[in-house]
């Protein structure tokens, strides 16, 4: 175990806060991330990880919520020899009371090594490096306290949504309701991993996508509204007057020319069915221009990082939903989904890359869903096209 | 015993009482400052949000500190944001100054709102996990020294998302950002036969391999498999599924570059990154010439892109040639794509700047 | 014995005078009107071309007829389009009425400039090839007469380039059309299974299929294929290299209609042609559905796009929604790519229109 | 044989001149016409083709040039039981002299059924209809009179180029000069199939590529310059006075933001390392705005049809090569192309279709090009990427 750490004490220095502070810290009173640091100080000189392919642990009754990890050399660091990381499922949103919050790091600061990501980039709290033995123990705590454990392996990861109505004037729709809801729903389906693969839900308020969900998950909610956007031009000749050159910076960047700028009576048309609802014009000139009031959501599907196949964006599945609840036609659709994949997929086969072996017109039928433009950016262009005779 | 699939708390319990009293009934909002945003309801109430950086990977210690100042200035709420980053919010205006102040007693930057450089999405790298091919945190640290400016202001075009990936899983929304940091392994797998044996399914592994570089070995005794070279990418995708098989190698990994990714719909559709620098060696602790790479493509962007225009709608303004001119990156072969959909990314039209 | 390999006769001895002297030095050019063409050179020379439209499959007598009409006022000279169009030219300003007049006894419209419908470009259909689907030249001559106007005038938003394939090896560059129409077949080849044997070779013709729909005929005996017709998308590629496998069918064949392809490089880059009607019947000698459908795309276009722009940019501005909306062409499975790329064709932004 | 057409004679009516009456013309004089008309009218009524797979059928010495043809009702149609076309090679530009083109339609008229197509879809004179004891007699008294035959099979196909400096003053490269000398330099190439598959040279003088080189060709030219666009102020007002919106229909239009329209002096700027050369200005105000001075093509390669692999447009090979005789350049890349395909092509596999099996790395790599941005719309975004160590 190492005392000093002359590489990782370069990053101590710089204005941004210092992650080798905070191991560090725990390091003083915690002989776990004592040895998370001497490890780190390792990799730093190696310029290779140390730890190995975790093995299977977790908690009783779950498949899912752990990661196992092992150190290659636990005879120089004993304290971190087994490191594994608990993902505690995160109330919808983010928000969190300091009670809550002074709870879990009671929890953590007993059972396991202090350190922890405030957030893992799904969504989870991720409680860094525990042994094997305190799993349980530390599980029996957290759900006493009301926290329970997130996904992982071949399961639902835990859903996530932006702040929503909570605190945007442009949710179209109650992000952090419905990825309650469907996080309550589906809790068998994220503690018990038995699909080909992970399958992840993000849901996003409106076109902006502040979850970043048309890029990180195989079924993707995005607010959007079905009539138009609403202008009030006293704000908007509020921004012209302050100086907004609203020519240049709205009219033009309008992506579908919905957008006419008449400088004479000082009034911005909306050409409504040109209008693809982008949310730029909203974006500059949040006062004066918001959605529209009839509001719901576009369902896209398919998601994800580049294993195997590539990286895929998600792609329209159903260009209007309404969002209500108890969001019964989403659920539905997700069963149906699952189901399909599940019976369908390969190991380690993404729902797009399954859509993409079988056909997007199979999963269609199978989904019993309509084919509509707005599922493609254009008709095909090939003429190798197969009819049912 | 503990409970079972209790599920997260009930979001409800976790919101300060403005948010809960004006909830889906905000009208617009400000920026009054970088790293503060004030929302106004229908009802007229307004909540000041301040944004601190974090680095994430933090103590439970941190925790109670910024647990410390939302109990004095915020009836003891508080939120994370998709990036991270902490929001102190009250109705109160004159405690906007005061969460301020005592985030600079505990070294916390206020920022992080647009147009500048938010926090860096980012993953384990050696601090937790067996695939990296580099560092994460480090990265982020050394990388966010050298762009806080962009952190506390806001004066660029857009925002620029940056991301950190440790190995081309890409954990975040790393293939979709303004700058993207990702973890590579250049050399293959090196199989370790006896391992192999005892800890790999071998169809499973072969199947796993997107270039089908794995063949059974040739030795039908050795219950092992080897690899072909010149067809491996170096994914570590047989790496997930056979631990006997790792690529990691101090010299061979490192850094790749990838740009003008978006996720918004705003503008442009959402837009993949794409490679610019295929390989930077790893130099721990401090990166630089990776660090270097994204200040330079940073401040290139900043002083050429028209407002609003995310990195990827600049670059698609002027050309990728242009932008290869302008930063003086080489291209190279790496830079063609030559995996499933290659074909579509060649030019089609000569359309072109010299 | 002939001669071989002496290559085609040499153009210089081809040119007229005019065109010699000012080879090269060509300025600019104006179209008076349609149909005449004024090109100035840098000399101060002028030429004057007056185009024709052709059927394209003429007897010797019709060359004839227009090698008249050249000796009578162009000196001996003339010339063909790239889409068979015939150009008269000469330095005298006086001769273009004369060759309108003459070309109008001859029943030959002029026209075919822009922005205006020109020539269609074809194929041989059931005039001479085994693999037609379709007629070309009756399929031409019907939509021409239709679309007539745009031919003699000059009052469309750019040229609507129009294209006939008799099937899907599409001779010409119907895959680049604004308006494209391709004969097709719907119904999977019948293996003859005892000319499969004297005619085919069997590997070859199980290779040739794209889908790999053709197997070897389960009666090792039989020594011919079976085809999987659920796997077959009626391509012909087999027919091509095996003649025992014939798709033509009265009922399964017909004619897909496919719209925005463009091959200049002028705004926006070259497309290809998208399908919009997957299916219509064969019903010679006028095609009265297809002909239909080419007229109402062609006046949706002219009354709504905005000048200079070319059918595909501006179904590219409107949507693709928009264009099925307003032609009020269903929209079906068919249209959905299901081939090698198809994935990146999916929508993957939520800009749409409803 | 049918005397009478009612379906064709449908076709005789309307304002476009009608291929029907051109065969009914022949038909008066030549059987094989007159059968020809019978079969087509066969044709419409049983909505068929009639014609059967062409065995090999040709000239001595040559494996190409000739499209050999046979009715599937010989019984019924016995003028036109064999009806094999000869694809005879235009000359550059199509321009003819009524003396070469009677000579044509004499000998024609002799020895097939005097129908023609002028001009096939590649640029041949199609020759339409004649027996196999014909091909011969028929091929030795059009080359007396100067005419040789062009390609068919798996060989090069007969190159064709746009009017090019003959009539246009767009034309960047002498696309004539250019076209003759390759045809009569690969003149065996063209005439001796060899090769996997068809390969084709066309070549237009500007980016509007008036032959549509870039969707049919394998080896696209197309001309471009590497300076700036030449305008004219005083001709730019000219159009502007006369009512041309500017701003709207040019400056607006370009694709690359490069034209800006000062309506104070009433001068068009070009900001030229933006401009792309798509043509679009000049297009507008031909007599105002005009290409550059130094003036060459740019090289694509891998235009196709559909068969097999699906049909590709060619993409960027060369930004930029001179064109001038011999075009050594040009030819050296051709041989280089051809012997690389050659060796590892499959049979019926184009161009772009191994390119895009063995990779476009491959490729450059054997032509011993350097990769530059150009070549690529952008870069790749996957992280599946080969070194060699
Ligand atoms: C708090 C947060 C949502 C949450 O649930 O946590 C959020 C909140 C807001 N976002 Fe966001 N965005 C948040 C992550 C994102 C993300 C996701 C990400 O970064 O991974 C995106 C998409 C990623 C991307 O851009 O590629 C995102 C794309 C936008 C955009 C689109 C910008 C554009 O033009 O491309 C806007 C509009 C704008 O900024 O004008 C926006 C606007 C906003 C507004 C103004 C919405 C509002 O009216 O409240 C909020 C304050 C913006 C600000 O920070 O300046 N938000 N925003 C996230 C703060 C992250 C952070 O700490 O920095
Ligand atoms: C902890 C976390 C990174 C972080 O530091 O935040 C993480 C960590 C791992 N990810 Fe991830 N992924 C994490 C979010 C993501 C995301 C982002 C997201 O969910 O929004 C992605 C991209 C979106 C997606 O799913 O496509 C992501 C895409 C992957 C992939 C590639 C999947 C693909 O289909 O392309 C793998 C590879 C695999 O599954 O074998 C992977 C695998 C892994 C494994 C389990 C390593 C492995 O090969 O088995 C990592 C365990 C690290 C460790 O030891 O702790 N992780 N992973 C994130 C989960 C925290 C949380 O629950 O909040
Ligand atoms: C004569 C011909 C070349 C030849 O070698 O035979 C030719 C000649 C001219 N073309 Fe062309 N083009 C000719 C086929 C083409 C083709 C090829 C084709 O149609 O298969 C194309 C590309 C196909 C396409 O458009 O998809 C073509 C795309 C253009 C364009 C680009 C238009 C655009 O905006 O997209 C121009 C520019 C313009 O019209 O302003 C152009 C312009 C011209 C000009 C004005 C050039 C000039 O200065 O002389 C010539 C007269 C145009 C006119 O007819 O109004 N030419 N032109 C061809 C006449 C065909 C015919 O009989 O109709
Ligand atoms: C005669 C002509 C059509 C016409 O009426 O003008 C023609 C006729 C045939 N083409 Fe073609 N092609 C003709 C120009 C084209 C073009 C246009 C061009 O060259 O610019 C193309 C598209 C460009 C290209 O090559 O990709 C074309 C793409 C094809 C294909 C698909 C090739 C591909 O790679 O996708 C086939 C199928 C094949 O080769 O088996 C084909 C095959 C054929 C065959 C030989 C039929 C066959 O399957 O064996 C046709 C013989 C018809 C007959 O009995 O006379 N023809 N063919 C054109 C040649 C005339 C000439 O020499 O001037
Ligand atoms: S995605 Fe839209 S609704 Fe959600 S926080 Fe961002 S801007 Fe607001
Ligand atoms: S939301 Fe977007 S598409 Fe709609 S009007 Fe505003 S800028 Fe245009
Ligand atoms: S990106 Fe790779 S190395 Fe980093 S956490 Fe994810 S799987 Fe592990
Ligand atoms: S690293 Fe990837 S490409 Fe290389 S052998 Fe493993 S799975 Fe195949
Ligand atoms: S398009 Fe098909 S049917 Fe028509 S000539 Fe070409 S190969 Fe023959
Ligand atoms: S028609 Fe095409 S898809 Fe059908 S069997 Fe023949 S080659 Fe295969
Ligand atoms: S391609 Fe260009 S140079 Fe050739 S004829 Fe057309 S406009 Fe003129
Ligand atoms: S040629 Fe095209 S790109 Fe160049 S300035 Fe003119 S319109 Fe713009």
């Amino acid at each position: 175990m190492a005392d000093e750490t002359p590489l990782l004490d370069e990053l101590e220095k710089g204005p941004w806060p210092s992650y080798v502070t905070e191991i560090k810290r725990m390091a003083k009173k915690n002989a776990a991330a004592k040895d998370l640091l001497g490890i780190q100080e390792q990799s730093y000189k190696d310029r290779v990880t140390h730890w190995k392919h975790g093995g299977i642990v977790g908690v009783t009754g779950y498949g899912a919520g752990v990661i196992g990890r092992y150190c290659d050399s636990p005879e120089k660091f004993p304290d971190a020899a087994s490191f594994h990381t608990m993902r505690i499922n995160q109330p919808a949103g983010w928000f969190y009371t300091t009670k809550s919050l002074r709870t879990i790091c009671d929890i953590w600061e007993k059972y396991g090594s202090g350190m922890t990501n405030f957030h893992g980039s799904t969504g989870d709290i991720i409680l860094l490096g525990t042994t094997t033995e305190n799993l349980q123990p530390c599980f029996d705590t957290l759900t006493e306290a009301g926290f329970d454990l997130g996904g992982s392996g071949s399961a639902l990861r835990t859903p996530a949504g932006c702040v929503g109505q909570a605190r945007c004037e442009w949710s179209n729709i109650d992000t952090l309701g419905l990825i309650h809801d469907l996080t309550m729903e589906f809790q068998d389906e994220i503690h018990r991993p038995r699909w080909p693969y992970k399958f992840k839900i993000k849901a996003s308020g409106c076109p902006n996508d502040c979850v970043a969900a048309i890029a990180r998950a195989d079924f993707t909610i995005i607010g959007t509204w079905r009539d138009a956007l609403r202008i009030d031009q006293a704000a908007v000749q509020e921004y012209v007057k302050k100086g907004l050159d609203i020519q240049e910076l709205v009219v033009r960047r309008c992506p579908s020319e919905a957008l006419v700028w008449d400088a004479k009576t000082q009034e911005l048309k909306l050409l409504v069915d040109d209008c693809v609802r982008c949310m730029h014009c909203i974006n500059v000139m949040p006062k004066a221009v918001r959605p529209g009031i009839e509001k719901g959501a576009t369902i896209l599907v398919g998601g994800k990082a580049p294993i195997i196949k590539g990286a895929y964006l998600s792609w329209v599945l159903v260009p209007f939903m309404k969002v209500e609840p108890p969001y019964d036609e989403m659920k539905d659709l997700l069963r149906k989904i699952w189901e399909w994949w599940d019976e369908n997929g390969r190991t380690r086969e993404r729902l797009a890359e399954l859509i993409e072996r079988l056909g997007f017109k199979t999963f269609l039928r199978e989904m019993g869903l309509k084919p509509v433009p707005q599922m493609v950016k254009y008709p095909r262009s090939n003429p190798y096209v197969f009819f049912d005779r | 015993m503990g409970r079972t699939d209790i599920g997260p708390p009930d979001f409800h319990e976790m919101l300060p009482d403005v948010i809960k009293k004006n909830y889906g009934t905000w009208k617009y909002h400000e920026i009054p400052r970088p790293g503060v945003l004030k929302h106004v309801a229908e009802s007229g109430d307004t909540v000041y949000t301040v944004r601190a950086g974090s680095p994430r990977l933090v103590s439970v210690d941190f925790i109670r500190d910024i647990c410390d100042i939302a109990d004095k200035h915020c009836d003891g709420h508080l939120r994370f944001t998709s990036r991270y980053n902490i929001e102190f919010l009250t109705p109160n205006e004159k405690n906007v100054d005061l969460i301020i102040a005592d985030l600079k007693k505990l070294g916390l930057p206020v920022g992080g709102t647009s147009p500048g450089i938010s926090n860096i999405v980012h993953t384990q790298g050696w601090i937790h996990c067996h695939s990296a091919a580099t560092d994460a945190s480090g990265l982020v640290k050394a990388i966010m020294d050298e762009v806080y400016e962009h952190f506390v202001e806001t004066k660029l075009p857009n925002h620029v998302r940056i991301a950190v990936g440790c190995c081309i899983n890409m954990c975040g929304a790393v293939h979709c950002s303004d700058i993207a940091v990702v973890g590579v392994h250049t050399k293959p797998p090196r199989p370790d036969h006896d391992r192999v044996v005892a800890q790999c399914e071998i169809p499973t592994t072969i199947q796993s391999c997107p270039t089908g570089a794995i063949r059974r070995h040739p030795d039908q005794s050795m219950k092992s498999v080897v690899v072909k070279e010149d067809l491996c990418m170096y994914c570590g995708n047989c790496f997930t599924v056979c631990p006997a098989m790792p690529l990691a190698d101090a010299e061979g990994d490192g850094v790749a570059i990838y740009v003008g990714g978006k996720v918004p719909n705003a503008r442009k559709p959402p837009m993949f990154s794409r490679m610019v620098i295929p390989f930077l060696p790893n130099r721990p602790p401090r990166w630089p010439e990776v660090v270097q790479a994204v200040k330079k493509i940073v401040d290139i962007y900043a002083a050429n892109a028209k407002p609003y225009e995310r990195v990827g709608e600049w670059i698609e303004r002027i050309g990728w040639e242009a932008f290869f001119r302008r930063t003086e990156i080489p291209f190279t072969e790496q830079h063609i794509d030559d995996f499933t959909h290659a074909v579509e990314t060649y030019r089609t039209t000569t359309q072109f700047k010299w």
